[in-house]
């Protein structure tokens, strides 16, 4: 189980080779970055803050990760978010998952982005260039790209 | 009950955090958000529109109908826009 | 148009950061590293030599980059495939994707490593702890994965 | 005509690489085959079993029914195994 929340940047090589160390029976390492980009709805964003709810935060990442593990066999998986203030090409979030198999490492990847855009609980508050800020909302093709995972 | 608001619903209401006695008549997290909403303007403006509101009992989401037992941390928060 | 055939092995972070530079469009990349295994079919495996077909080689993998290009609406994209011999825990090959919306640089990727797979003229020579190599055996499951993405 | 060996059809040929002048008769990738069979025991074991032959010309993958170019550069190897 490895999960971190932190204000700091992380470095990515570091981390997946962290992860991968001396494991031999990893075939393929997928790994994801989220970026804060200059364009989400409104345009002009220089930079976002991230708040998010301390002890639950930690809790539904958890909750995430060990489901990933549940539906997939995974050798490691990492996931590090990011709170705080951010600018523009600052990376937000890291996911990286380690399997024999590349498919296994794909698609736990994409299920822990899906399912943590709808239930990791962050709020962005973004900041344009003429000083304004607002908090961005919650968008319907995430819900539906999580529910893809729904097992009913 | 401690209480915890996030995102514009901390910023509407002014502050984070709030310890709240509710009257007994306050069993669900709507009953509560009714009961606050006569608290200040400030809580009466970020509760005016529920269907943007979320809501969390003991760190775990819950619909606005979950009863709350003794000593909860409820958190009100708008759907998240994490990732 | 980003590839390379290299002997060299390669630094995943500094490949990453040096694709996303200071485009601010970038909302997400995924990656791949492909990894020797120890136990692909035969297991004791301690090294493998990867031959390559020079020249069709590099033609192969700029039209699978290509294809990603005209299926995805991608910012970015890098594909870095070593031959020569490398021993088990080593990368073998990484595939960087760069997009907007991060399921367009999800299903990219996974689409590049189907094609790799199928499409690029590589062929596994596995060493084993008693000294014997064999060639790997194309498999199945690899054409079956790549078909996914026929279009026809 | 310039023929080239990867993998284990390399390896049973035992070289890379090789300028061949077929008679006219070998019009396809196929014909090719029947003729360089003949060339030495290692042509013969390398192509023993033709389903486990994959072929190019001038580096573009071909069926075994694919006619050769003049001046062409032919590819033999095994289906491919990266990644």
């Amino acid at each position: 189980m490895t999960i971190r929340i932190q204000k700091e940047c992380f470095d990515i090589g570091m981390e997946i080779e962290r992860l991968v160390g001396q494991n031999t029976a990893i075939g393929g390492v997928t790994s994801f970055v989220g970026y804060v980009r200059d364009f989400s709805k409104e345009s002009g964003v220089v930079a976002m803050t991230l708040e998010h709810y301390p002890g639950m935060t930690e809790r539904m990442l958890e909750q995430i990760e060990a489901e990933a593990h549940q539906r997939w066999h995974l050798e490691a998986a990492l996931i590090i978010h990011r709170f705080g203030r951010m600018t523009v090409g600052e990376p937000i979030v890291l996911v990286v998952t380690a399997a024999s198999h590349r498919h296994a490492a794909f698609e736990s990847a994409e299920f822990l982005m899906d399912w943590l855009k709808t239930k990791a609980p962050f709020w962005k508050c973004e900041e344009t260039a003429d000083g304004n800020s607002h908090w961005v909302d919650a968008r319907e093709s995430d819900d539906l790209a999580a529910s893809r995972w729904d097992v009913d | 009950m401690k209480v915890l608001y996030f995102a514009w619903l901390r910023a509407k209401i002014g502050f984070a955090t709030e310890c709240v006695t509710p009257p007994t008549s306050v069993i669900s997290v709507a009953d509560l958000i009714v009961w606050l909403k006569c608290q200040s303007p400030g809580h009466a403006s970020a509760f005016a529109d529920t269907s943007c509101v979320r809501a969390a009992i003991n760190q775990e989401f819950v619909d606005l109908e979950a009863k709350i037992p003794p000593g909860a941390e409820v958190a009100f928060f708008p759907p998240v826009t994490g990732g």
